[in-house]
Protein backbone atom coordinates (compact mmCIF):
# COMPACT_ATOMS: atom_id res chain seq x y z
CA UNK A 1 0.00 0.00 0.00
CA UNK A 2 2.73 2.34 0.71
CA UNK A 3 4.80 1.63 -2.24
CA UNK A 4 1.85 1.92 -4.30
CA UNK A 5 1.59 5.64 -2.68
CA UNK A 6 5.19 6.42 -3.82
CA UNK A 7 4.36 4.58 -6.93
CA UNK A 8 2.04 7.07 -7.20
CA UNK A 9 3.96 10.26 -7.07
CA UNK A 10 6.65 8.79 -8.74
CA UNK A 11 4.51 8.34 -11.66
CA UNK A 12 3.40 11.72 -11.76
CA UNK A 13 6.52 13.17 -11.71
CA UNK A 14 7.62 10.91 -14.86
CA UNK A 15 4.15 12.45 -16.83
CA UNK A 16 5.19 16.08 -16.07
CA UNK A 17 8.69 15.85 -17.01
CA UNK A 18 7.93 13.55 -19.99
CA UNK A 19 5.46 16.65 -20.63
CA UNK A 20 8.25 19.29 -20.33
CA UNK A 21 10.71 17.01 -22.64
CA UNK A 22 8.18 17.03 -25.18
CA UNK A 23 7.36 21.00 -24.96
CA UNK A 24 11.13 21.91 -25.55
CA UNK A 25 10.83 24.61 -25.89
CA UNK A 26 15.18 24.63 -26.42
CA UNK A 27 17.40 21.48 -26.88
CA UNK A 28 17.88 21.98 -22.87
CA UNK A 29 15.24 21.96 -22.02
CA UNK A 30 14.51 18.29 -23.17
CA UNK A 31 17.72 17.46 -22.04
CA UNK A 32 17.42 18.28 -18.64
CA UNK A 33 13.62 16.97 -18.58
CA UNK A 34 15.38 13.72 -20.49
CA UNK A 35 17.75 13.56 -17.66
CA UNK A 36 15.40 13.95 -14.13
CA UNK A 37 13.30 11.48 -16.23
CA UNK A 38 16.27 8.76 -15.84
CA UNK A 39 16.45 10.15 -12.05
CA UNK A 40 12.40 8.77 -11.65
CA UNK A 41 13.19 5.82 -13.17
CA UNK A 42 15.46 4.78 -11.31
CA UNK A 43 13.22 5.51 -8.21
CA UNK A 44 10.07 3.58 -9.91
CA UNK A 45 12.50 0.17 -10.50
CA UNK A 46 13.43 0.45 -6.82
CA UNK A 47 9.86 0.81 -5.45
CA UNK A 48 8.74 -1.45 -8.46
CA UNK A 49 10.91 -3.89 -6.84
CA UNK A 50 9.34 -4.20 -3.23
CA UNK A 51 6.47 -4.12 -4.79
CA UNK A 52 6.85 -6.87 -6.51
CA UNK A 53 8.77 -8.29 -3.68
CA UNK A 54 11.85 -8.77 -5.59
CA UNK A 55 14.66 -6.58 -4.56
CA UNK A 56 17.13 -7.66 -7.34
CA UNK A 57 15.61 -4.95 -9.19
CA UNK A 58 17.86 -2.34 -7.72
CA UNK A 59 21.11 -3.73 -9.79
CA UNK A 60 19.01 -2.45 -12.36
CA UNK A 61 18.02 0.36 -11.01
CA UNK A 62 21.52 0.96 -9.91
CA UNK A 63 22.78 0.21 -13.81
CA UNK A 64 20.20 2.86 -15.32
CA UNK A 65 21.95 5.46 -13.27
CA UNK A 66 24.98 4.55 -14.51
CA UNK A 67 23.99 4.20 -18.09
CA UNK A 68 21.72 7.71 -17.69
CA UNK A 69 24.64 9.90 -16.82
CA UNK A 70 26.77 8.62 -19.56
CA UNK A 71 24.06 9.05 -21.78
CA UNK A 72 23.14 12.50 -20.97
CA UNK A 73 27.26 13.45 -20.65
CA UNK A 74 27.30 11.87 -24.80
CA UNK A 75 24.39 14.15 -25.92
CA UNK A 76 25.67 16.89 -24.20
CA UNK A 77 28.97 16.83 -25.24
CA UNK A 78 27.41 16.25 -29.04
CA UNK A 79 25.38 19.26 -28.58
CA UNK A 80 28.18 21.30 -27.89
CA UNK A 81 31.11 19.82 -30.21
CA UNK A 82 29.33 18.55 -32.67
CA UNK A 83 31.61 15.26 -32.54
CA UNK A 84 31.44 12.78 -29.32
CA UNK A 85 35.16 11.65 -29.74
CA UNK A 86 37.25 15.61 -29.72
CA UNK A 87 39.75 15.51 -27.03
CA UNK A 88 38.51 19.50 -26.82
CA UNK A 89 40.76 21.17 -25.51
CA UNK A 90 39.88 24.23 -27.37
CA UNK A 91 35.87 24.81 -26.72
CA UNK A 92 35.40 25.76 -29.99
CA UNK A 93 37.51 23.49 -32.16
CA UNK A 94 34.45 22.90 -34.50
CA UNK A 95 34.50 26.90 -35.46
CA UNK A 96 38.37 27.75 -35.36
CA UNK A 97 40.05 24.39 -35.37
CA UNK A 98 41.09 24.18 -39.11
CA UNK B 1 36.05 18.08 -22.47
CA UNK B 2 39.32 17.37 -20.34
CA UNK B 3 39.25 21.24 -19.18
CA UNK B 4 35.63 20.69 -17.23
CA UNK B 5 36.84 20.27 -14.10
CA UNK B 6 33.66 18.98 -12.65
CA UNK B 7 33.21 16.13 -15.03
CA UNK B 8 36.71 15.05 -14.91
CA UNK B 9 37.06 15.08 -11.33
CA UNK B 10 33.81 12.92 -10.85
CA UNK B 11 34.73 10.51 -13.92
CA UNK B 12 37.86 9.60 -12.49
CA UNK B 13 36.21 8.68 -9.19
CA UNK B 14 33.99 6.91 -10.63
CA UNK B 15 35.79 5.04 -13.31
CA UNK B 16 37.58 2.11 -11.16
CA UNK B 17 33.98 1.51 -9.41
CA UNK B 18 32.26 0.93 -12.99
CA UNK B 19 34.59 -1.78 -14.48
CA UNK B 20 34.16 -3.57 -11.32
CA UNK B 21 30.46 -3.20 -11.58
CA UNK B 22 30.70 -4.68 -15.19
CA UNK B 23 32.61 -7.61 -13.23
CA UNK B 24 30.25 -8.08 -10.46
CA UNK B 25 27.17 -8.25 -12.83
CA UNK B 26 29.29 -10.84 -15.11
CA UNK B 27 30.22 -12.91 -12.56
CA UNK B 28 26.92 -12.62 -10.87
CA UNK B 29 24.60 -13.74 -13.57
CA UNK B 30 22.98 -16.51 -11.91
CA UNK B 31 22.14 -15.42 -8.97
CA UNK B 32 20.16 -12.29 -10.18
CA UNK B 33 19.57 -10.55 -12.96
CA UNK B 34 22.62 -9.67 -15.15
CA UNK B 35 24.91 -11.83 -17.21
CA UNK B 36 27.70 -11.62 -20.32
CA UNK B 37 25.39 -9.18 -22.60
CA UNK B 38 24.99 -6.69 -19.51
CA UNK B 39 27.63 -7.13 -18.28
CA UNK B 40 29.65 -6.20 -21.50
CA UNK B 41 28.01 -3.15 -22.02
CA UNK B 42 28.69 -1.51 -18.42
CA UNK B 43 32.16 -2.38 -19.11
CA UNK B 44 32.45 -0.73 -22.61
CA UNK B 45 30.63 1.96 -20.92
CA UNK B 46 33.63 2.80 -18.69
CA UNK B 47 35.56 3.18 -21.79
CA UNK B 48 32.64 5.34 -23.23
CA UNK B 49 33.09 7.57 -20.41
CA UNK B 50 36.54 8.04 -20.66
CA UNK B 51 36.52 8.67 -24.46
CA UNK B 52 33.83 11.26 -23.59
CA UNK B 53 36.34 13.15 -21.55
CA UNK B 54 39.39 12.59 -22.42
CA UNK B 55 38.59 12.59 -26.53
CA UNK B 56 38.45 9.35 -28.42
CA UNK B 57 42.58 9.22 -29.46
CA UNK B 58 43.47 8.84 -25.59
CA UNK B 59 40.94 6.38 -25.06
CA UNK B 60 42.56 4.48 -27.92
CA UNK B 61 45.89 4.46 -26.46
CA UNK B 62 43.93 2.93 -23.70
CA UNK B 63 42.01 0.28 -25.44
CA UNK B 64 43.90 -0.12 -28.35
CA UNK B 65 41.59 -1.42 -31.61
CA UNK B 66 43.86 -4.31 -32.38
CA UNK B 67 43.44 -5.51 -29.15
CA UNK B 68 39.47 -4.77 -29.01
CA UNK B 69 39.05 -6.77 -32.39
CA UNK B 70 41.39 -9.65 -30.98
CA UNK B 71 39.15 -9.94 -28.39
CA UNK B 72 35.78 -9.98 -30.46
CA UNK B 73 37.66 -13.19 -31.76
CA UNK B 74 38.42 -14.33 -28.58
CA UNK B 75 34.93 -14.14 -27.01
CA UNK B 76 33.42 -16.21 -29.72
CA UNK B 77 36.21 -18.66 -29.43
CA UNK B 78 35.44 -18.96 -25.49
CA UNK B 79 31.89 -19.44 -26.50
CA UNK B 80 32.53 -22.22 -29.46
CA UNK B 81 35.07 -23.97 -27.59
CA UNK B 82 33.22 -24.38 -24.52
CA UNK B 83 30.62 -26.36 -26.64
CA UNK B 84 33.25 -28.00 -28.63
CA UNK B 85 34.52 -29.69 -25.67
CA UNK B 86 31.66 -30.69 -24.40
CA UNK B 87 31.46 -32.39 -27.69
CA UNK B 88 34.42 -34.18 -27.67
CA UNK B 89 33.43 -35.07 -23.71
CA UNK B 90 30.62 -36.59 -25.70
CA UNK B 91 27.92 -34.78 -24.89
CA UNK B 92 25.63 -32.80 -27.06
CA UNK B 93 27.04 -28.93 -28.32
CA UNK B 94 27.01 -26.51 -25.02
CA UNK B 95 26.39 -29.73 -22.83
CA UNK B 96 27.38 -28.42 -19.71
CA UNK B 97 27.15 -31.29 -17.08
CA UNK B 98 30.03 -33.24 -19.18
CA UNK B 99 32.67 -30.23 -17.99
CA UNK B 100 33.06 -31.15 -14.16
CA UNK B 101 32.41 -34.18 -12.04
CA UNK B 102 28.91 -34.09 -11.24
CA UNK B 103 25.82 -32.04 -13.47
CA UNK B 104 25.74 -29.63 -10.65
CA UNK B 105 28.60 -28.17 -11.24
CA UNK B 106 29.30 -28.63 -14.70
CA UNK B 107 26.29 -26.54 -15.51
CA UNK B 108 27.60 -23.97 -12.99
CA UNK B 109 30.58 -23.64 -14.33
CA UNK B 110 29.79 -23.94 -18.07
CA UNK B 111 27.40 -20.88 -17.43
CA UNK B 112 29.99 -19.06 -16.08
CA UNK B 113 32.61 -19.63 -19.02
CA UNK B 114 30.27 -19.09 -21.46
CA UNK B 115 28.58 -16.10 -19.97
CA UNK B 116 32.34 -14.86 -19.88
CA UNK B 117 32.80 -15.47 -23.38
CA UNK B 118 29.69 -13.20 -24.36
CA UNK B 119 30.68 -10.51 -22.09
CA UNK B 120 34.55 -10.28 -23.76
CA UNK B 121 32.60 -10.15 -27.25
CA UNK B 122 29.91 -7.81 -26.48
CA UNK B 123 32.17 -5.39 -24.54
CA UNK B 124 34.88 -5.41 -27.45
CA UNK B 125 32.12 -4.90 -30.29
CA UNK B 126 30.71 -1.89 -27.99
CA UNK B 127 34.04 -0.26 -27.42
CA UNK B 128 34.99 -0.64 -31.50
CA UNK B 129 31.21 0.45 -32.47
CA UNK B 130 31.76 3.57 -30.58
CA UNK B 131 35.65 4.09 -31.60
CA UNK B 132 34.36 4.10 -34.89
CA UNK B 133 31.95 6.11 -35.02
CA UNK B 134 33.04 8.92 -32.71
CA UNK B 135 36.45 9.08 -34.95
CA UNK B 136 34.00 9.76 -37.92
CA UNK B 137 34.18 13.33 -37.84
CA UNK B 138 37.58 13.48 -37.82
CA UNK B 139 38.11 11.40 -41.08
CA UNK B 140 35.45 12.62 -42.67
CA UNK B 141 37.63 16.29 -42.96
CA UNK B 142 40.78 14.42 -43.09
CA UNK B 143 39.00 13.27 -46.56
CA UNK B 144 37.65 16.70 -47.05
CA UNK B 145 40.92 17.77 -46.85
CA UNK B 146 42.47 15.51 -49.18
CA UNK B 147 39.72 16.75 -51.44
CA UNK B 148 40.18 20.39 -51.30
CA UNK B 149 44.08 19.51 -51.51
CA UNK B 150 43.44 17.35 -54.92
CA UNK B 151 41.01 20.12 -56.31
CA UNK B 152 43.95 22.52 -55.84
CA UNK B 153 46.08 20.77 -57.76
CA UNK B 154 43.84 20.58 -60.82
CA UNK B 155 43.43 24.22 -60.70
CA UNK C 1 50.29 2.57 -1.89
CA UNK C 2 47.82 4.75 -3.74
CA UNK C 3 47.20 1.76 -5.81
CA UNK C 4 46.19 -0.42 -2.77
CA UNK C 5 44.16 1.84 -1.22
CA UNK C 6 41.97 2.17 -4.16
CA UNK C 7 42.39 -1.60 -4.65
CA UNK C 8 41.13 -2.25 -0.94
CA UNK C 9 38.16 0.47 -1.49
CA UNK C 10 37.25 -1.83 -4.54
CA UNK C 11 36.91 -4.66 -2.71
CA UNK C 12 35.22 -3.56 -0.15
CA UNK C 13 32.47 -2.19 -3.12
CA UNK C 14 32.61 -5.64 -3.79
CA UNK C 15 31.88 -7.15 -0.43
CA UNK C 16 29.04 -4.97 -0.06
CA UNK C 17 27.81 -5.74 -3.66
CA UNK C 18 28.04 -8.99 -3.90
CA UNK C 19 26.19 -10.93 -0.60
CA UNK C 20 27.94 -14.20 -1.96
CA UNK C 21 30.93 -15.28 0.16
CA UNK C 22 31.81 -18.73 -1.42
CA UNK C 23 35.70 -19.29 -2.54
CA UNK C 24 34.73 -19.32 -6.42
CA UNK C 25 32.64 -15.77 -5.99
CA UNK C 26 35.67 -14.60 -3.98
CA UNK C 27 37.82 -15.27 -5.93
CA UNK C 28 36.95 -13.95 -8.69
CA UNK C 29 36.25 -10.22 -6.53
CA UNK C 30 40.12 -10.43 -5.97
CA UNK C 31 40.63 -11.22 -9.63
CA UNK C 32 38.23 -8.40 -10.60
CA UNK C 33 39.53 -5.47 -8.42
CA UNK C 34 42.82 -6.20 -9.70
CA UNK C 35 41.51 -5.91 -13.28
CA UNK C 36 39.94 -2.98 -12.37
CA UNK C 37 43.25 -1.53 -10.53
CA UNK C 38 44.53 -2.38 -13.64
CA UNK C 39 42.39 -0.86 -15.89
CA UNK C 40 42.48 2.59 -13.76
CA UNK C 41 46.23 2.69 -13.91
CA UNK C 42 46.40 2.67 -17.60
CA UNK C 43 43.58 5.21 -17.55
CA UNK C 44 46.30 7.08 -15.37
CA UNK C 45 43.30 8.15 -13.23
CA UNK C 46 45.21 6.99 -10.14
CA UNK C 47 46.64 10.77 -8.43
CA UNK C 48 46.10 12.46 -5.52
CA UNK C 49 43.73 14.57 -7.17
CA UNK C 50 41.16 12.20 -6.36
CA UNK C 51 42.29 9.40 -3.87
CA UNK C 52 43.80 11.79 -0.97
CA UNK C 53 40.68 13.82 -0.78
CA UNK C 54 38.57 10.91 0.39
CA UNK C 55 40.45 9.93 3.42
CA UNK C 56 39.55 13.44 4.92
CA UNK C 57 37.94 12.14 8.19
CA UNK C 58 36.01 15.16 8.43
CA UNK C 59 34.35 14.60 5.28
CA UNK C 60 31.61 12.71 6.72
CA UNK C 61 30.58 15.51 8.54
CA UNK C 62 30.60 18.27 5.98
CA UNK C 63 28.08 15.62 3.71
CA UNK C 64 25.80 15.47 6.91
CA UNK C 65 25.78 19.04 7.08
CA UNK C 66 25.35 19.67 3.62
CA UNK C 67 22.42 16.81 3.99
CA UNK C 68 20.64 19.51 6.80
CA UNK C 69 20.90 22.34 4.00
CA UNK C 70 19.62 20.23 1.19
CA UNK C 71 16.60 19.34 2.97
CA UNK C 72 15.86 22.93 4.12
CA UNK C 73 16.06 24.02 0.33
CA UNK C 74 14.30 21.17 -1.03
CA UNK C 75 11.39 22.46 1.42
CA UNK C 76 11.41 26.25 -0.08
CA UNK C 77 12.11 25.49 -3.44
CA UNK C 78 9.12 22.80 -3.46
CA UNK C 79 6.72 25.06 -2.30
CA UNK C 80 7.74 28.06 -4.63
CA UNK C 81 7.36 24.97 -7.63
CA UNK C 82 3.40 24.10 -6.07
CA UNK C 83 1.61 27.01 -4.05
CA UNK C 84 0.18 28.93 -6.41
CA UNK C 85 0.95 32.81 -5.53
CA UNK C 86 4.28 32.17 -5.44
CA UNK C 87 6.94 34.08 -7.20
CA UNK C 88 10.78 33.48 -7.79
CA UNK C 89 13.79 36.17 -8.69
CA UNK C 90 16.15 34.60 -10.58
CA UNK C 91 19.55 36.29 -10.58
CA UNK C 92 23.30 35.20 -11.43
CA UNK C 93 26.13 35.92 -9.79
CA UNK C 94 29.74 35.64 -9.41
CA UNK C 95 30.62 33.57 -5.72
CA UNK C 96 34.23 33.33 -4.54
CA UNK C 97 35.71 30.19 -4.07
CA UNK C 98 38.69 29.92 -2.09
CA UNK C 99 39.23 26.36 -2.57
CA UNK C 100 42.83 25.66 -3.34
CA UNK C 101 43.17 22.44 -4.89
CA UNK C 102 40.44 21.61 -8.39
CA UNK C 103 38.66 18.88 -6.37
CA UNK C 104 37.68 21.20 -3.12
CA UNK C 105 36.28 23.45 -6.34
CA UNK C 106 34.24 20.62 -7.55
CA UNK C 107 32.77 19.92 -4.16
CA UNK C 108 31.88 23.17 -3.90
CA UNK C 109 30.18 23.03 -7.21
CA UNK C 110 28.46 20.27 -6.75
CA UNK C 111 27.35 21.30 -3.46
CA UNK C 112 26.07 24.66 -4.56
CA UNK C 113 24.06 22.46 -7.58
CA UNK C 114 22.93 19.31 -5.10
CA UNK C 115 21.30 22.46 -2.79
CA UNK C 116 18.02 23.03 -4.76
CA UNK C 117 17.77 26.74 -5.25
CA UNK C 118 21.01 27.66 -6.74
CA UNK C 119 22.87 25.88 -10.03
CA UNK C 120 26.60 26.47 -10.17
CA UNK C 121 26.98 27.44 -14.03
CA UNK C 122 30.78 28.13 -14.46
CA UNK C 123 33.69 27.40 -12.81
CA UNK C 124 37.27 28.89 -12.67
CA UNK C 125 40.14 28.39 -10.36
CA UNK C 126 39.72 30.92 -7.76
CA UNK C 127 35.58 31.75 -8.78
CA UNK C 128 31.85 30.15 -9.61
CA UNK C 129 29.20 31.63 -11.59
CA UNK C 130 25.88 30.73 -9.90
CA UNK C 131 22.50 31.19 -10.62
CA UNK C 132 20.19 31.28 -8.18
CA UNK C 133 16.09 30.66 -7.89
CA UNK C 134 15.50 33.66 -4.65
CA UNK C 135 17.92 36.61 -3.30
CA UNK C 136 17.90 34.34 -0.15
CA UNK C 137 19.51 31.65 -1.70
CA UNK C 138 21.98 34.22 -3.32
CA UNK C 139 22.61 35.54 0.00
CA UNK C 140 23.16 32.06 1.53
CA UNK C 141 25.83 31.30 -0.84
CA UNK C 142 27.68 34.43 -0.93
CA UNK C 143 27.33 33.96 2.63
CA UNK C 144 30.05 31.21 2.28
CA UNK C 145 29.40 29.09 5.37
CA UNK C 146 29.80 26.20 2.62
CA UNK C 147 32.74 27.17 1.04
CA UNK C 148 34.51 28.24 4.80
CA UNK C 149 33.58 24.44 5.52
CA UNK C 150 34.84 22.46 2.56
CA UNK C 151 38.28 24.80 3.66
CA UNK C 152 38.40 23.65 6.80
CA UNK C 153 37.39 19.43 5.07
CA UNK C 154 40.59 20.61 2.67
CA UNK C 155 43.03 22.26 4.85
CA UNK C 156 43.08 18.95 7.22
CA UNK C 157 45.64 16.51 6.82
CA UNK D 1 9.02 -0.74 17.37
CA UNK D 2 7.93 -2.72 14.40
CA UNK D 3 5.00 -0.26 13.91
CA UNK D 4 7.59 2.90 14.88
CA UNK D 5 9.63 2.11 11.51
CA UNK D 6 6.93 1.47 9.55
CA UNK D 7 5.23 4.94 10.21
CA UNK D 8 8.78 6.10 9.70
CA UNK D 9 9.05 4.30 6.28
CA UNK D 10 5.10 5.30 5.31
CA UNK D 11 6.18 8.88 5.94
CA UNK D 12 9.49 9.27 3.90
CA UNK D 13 8.06 7.67 1.08
CA UNK D 14 4.96 9.93 1.11
CA UNK D 15 7.49 12.87 1.79
CA UNK D 16 9.25 11.71 -1.75
CA UNK D 17 6.15 11.12 -3.36
CA UNK D 18 5.33 14.84 -3.35
CA UNK D 19 8.62 16.18 -3.61
CA UNK D 20 8.86 14.59 -7.14
CA UNK D 21 5.50 15.75 -7.87
CA UNK D 22 6.36 19.22 -7.05
CA UNK D 23 9.41 18.72 -9.09
CA UNK D 24 7.23 18.23 -11.62
CA UNK D 25 4.79 20.68 -11.16
CA UNK D 26 8.76 23.19 -11.01
CA UNK D 27 9.53 21.81 -14.35
CA UNK D 28 5.94 23.04 -16.15
CA UNK D 29 6.02 25.38 -14.24
CA UNK D 30 9.34 27.54 -14.21
CA UNK D 31 10.21 30.05 -17.29
CA UNK D 32 13.77 29.51 -18.59
CA UNK D 33 16.21 25.99 -18.80
CA UNK D 34 17.51 27.68 -15.48
CA UNK D 35 15.09 27.99 -13.18
CA UNK D 36 13.81 23.85 -14.31
CA UNK D 37 16.93 22.98 -13.39
CA UNK D 38 16.30 23.90 -9.76
CA UNK D 39 12.57 21.82 -10.14
CA UNK D 40 14.90 18.97 -11.57
CA UNK D 41 17.46 19.58 -8.29
CA UNK D 42 14.09 18.71 -6.08
CA UNK D 43 13.62 15.30 -7.34
CA UNK D 44 17.15 14.53 -8.16
CA UNK D 45 17.54 15.18 -4.32
CA UNK D 46 15.11 15.28 -2.27
CA UNK D 47 12.30 13.22 -3.93
CA UNK D 48 15.33 10.71 -4.05
CA UNK D 49 16.56 10.83 -0.70
CA UNK D 50 13.60 10.06 0.69
CA UNK D 51 11.82 7.08 -1.24
CA UNK D 52 15.57 5.47 -1.23
CA UNK D 53 15.30 6.41 2.96
CA UNK D 54 11.53 4.89 3.14
CA UNK D 55 12.80 1.76 1.14
CA UNK D 56 15.95 1.13 3.64
CA UNK D 57 13.96 1.62 6.25
CA UNK D 58 11.03 -1.17 5.01
CA UNK D 59 14.36 -3.19 3.97
CA UNK D 60 15.40 -3.53 7.84
CA UNK D 61 19.47 -3.91 7.92
CA UNK D 62 20.56 -6.51 4.75
CA UNK D 63 22.36 -6.39 1.58
CA UNK D 64 19.15 -4.44 -0.20
CA UNK D 65 19.94 -1.10 2.26
CA UNK D 66 23.47 -1.24 1.20
CA UNK D 67 22.45 -1.22 -2.48
CA UNK D 68 20.28 1.41 -1.52
CA UNK D 69 22.85 3.08 -0.03
CA UNK D 70 25.41 2.66 -3.15
CA UNK D 71 21.95 3.94 -5.46
CA UNK D 72 21.59 6.87 -3.23
CA UNK D 73 25.27 7.82 -3.45
CA UNK D 74 25.83 7.46 -7.18
CA UNK D 75 22.90 10.06 -7.48
CA UNK D 76 24.37 11.75 -5.31
CA UNK D 77 27.70 12.15 -7.22
CA UNK D 78 26.01 12.16 -10.60
CA UNK D 79 23.24 13.96 -10.65
CA UNK D 80 24.68 17.37 -9.51
CA UNK D 81 27.34 17.37 -12.53
CA UNK D 82 25.25 16.28 -15.15
CA UNK D 83 22.77 19.18 -13.74
CA UNK D 84 26.31 21.27 -14.09
CA UNK D 85 27.40 20.28 -17.55
CA UNK D 86 24.05 20.90 -18.60
CA UNK D 87 23.43 24.23 -17.21
CA UNK D 88 27.00 24.99 -18.74
CA UNK D 89 26.44 23.82 -21.99
CA UNK D 90 23.38 25.67 -22.24
CA UNK D 91 25.12 28.85 -21.59
CA UNK D 92 27.72 28.11 -24.24
CA UNK D 93 24.97 27.34 -26.42
CA UNK D 94 24.22 30.98 -26.40
CA UNK D 95 21.35 30.36 -23.98
CA UNK D 96 20.71 33.75 -21.86
CA UNK D 97 18.97 33.24 -18.23
CA UNK D 98 15.52 35.20 -17.93
CA UNK D 99 16.77 36.95 -14.82
CA UNK D 100 19.00 39.83 -13.74
CA UNK D 101 22.26 39.25 -13.52
CA UNK D 102 23.94 41.16 -10.24
CA UNK D 103 26.44 43.83 -10.59
CA UNK D 104 29.44 43.68 -8.28
CA UNK D 105 28.46 45.89 -6.20
CA UNK D 106 24.63 44.39 -5.53
CA UNK D 107 26.91 40.74 -4.91
CA UNK D 108 29.16 42.82 -2.33
CA UNK D 109 25.80 44.06 -0.61
CA UNK D 110 24.13 40.78 -0.81
CA UNK D 111 27.78 39.36 0.22
CA UNK D 112 27.39 42.31 3.06
CA UNK D 113 23.71 41.00 4.44
CA UNK D 114 24.72 37.56 4.79
CA UNK D 115 28.10 38.15 6.69
CA UNK D 116 27.06 38.94 10.29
Amino acid sequence: MMFAAAMAGVLAAMALTLVRALLGPTVFDRVLALNTFGTVTVLAIAVLGFLMGRPQFLDIALLYALINFVGTIAILKYLQYGDLGASGESPDAGESGR
Amino acid sequence: MIEHVVLRVIAKLLAPFIVLFALYVQFHGDFGPGGGFQAGVIFASAFILYALIYGVENARQIAPPAVAQAAIGLGVLIYAGTGVASMLLGGKYLDYSLLAQDAGHGQHYGILIVEFGVGVTVAAVMITVFFTFAGRRGVLEAREDVATAEDDEDR
Amino acid sequence: MRLVGLYLALFVFWLLMSGHYEALILGFGIVSCAAAVYIARRKDIVDDETLSWYLKPKLPFYWLWLLGQILKANVDVAKRCVLPGSRIDPCVFLAPADQETSVGVVTYANSITLTPGTVSMQTWDHEIRVHALTRDGARDVLGDEMGARICRVEGEQ
Amino acid sequence: MALAVDIASWACLVAGALLCFAGGVGMIRFPDVYARSHAAGVIDTGGALFILLGLALQAGFALVTVKLGLIGLLLFFTSPTATHALVKGALAGGLNPLCHQLTADETAALADEASP
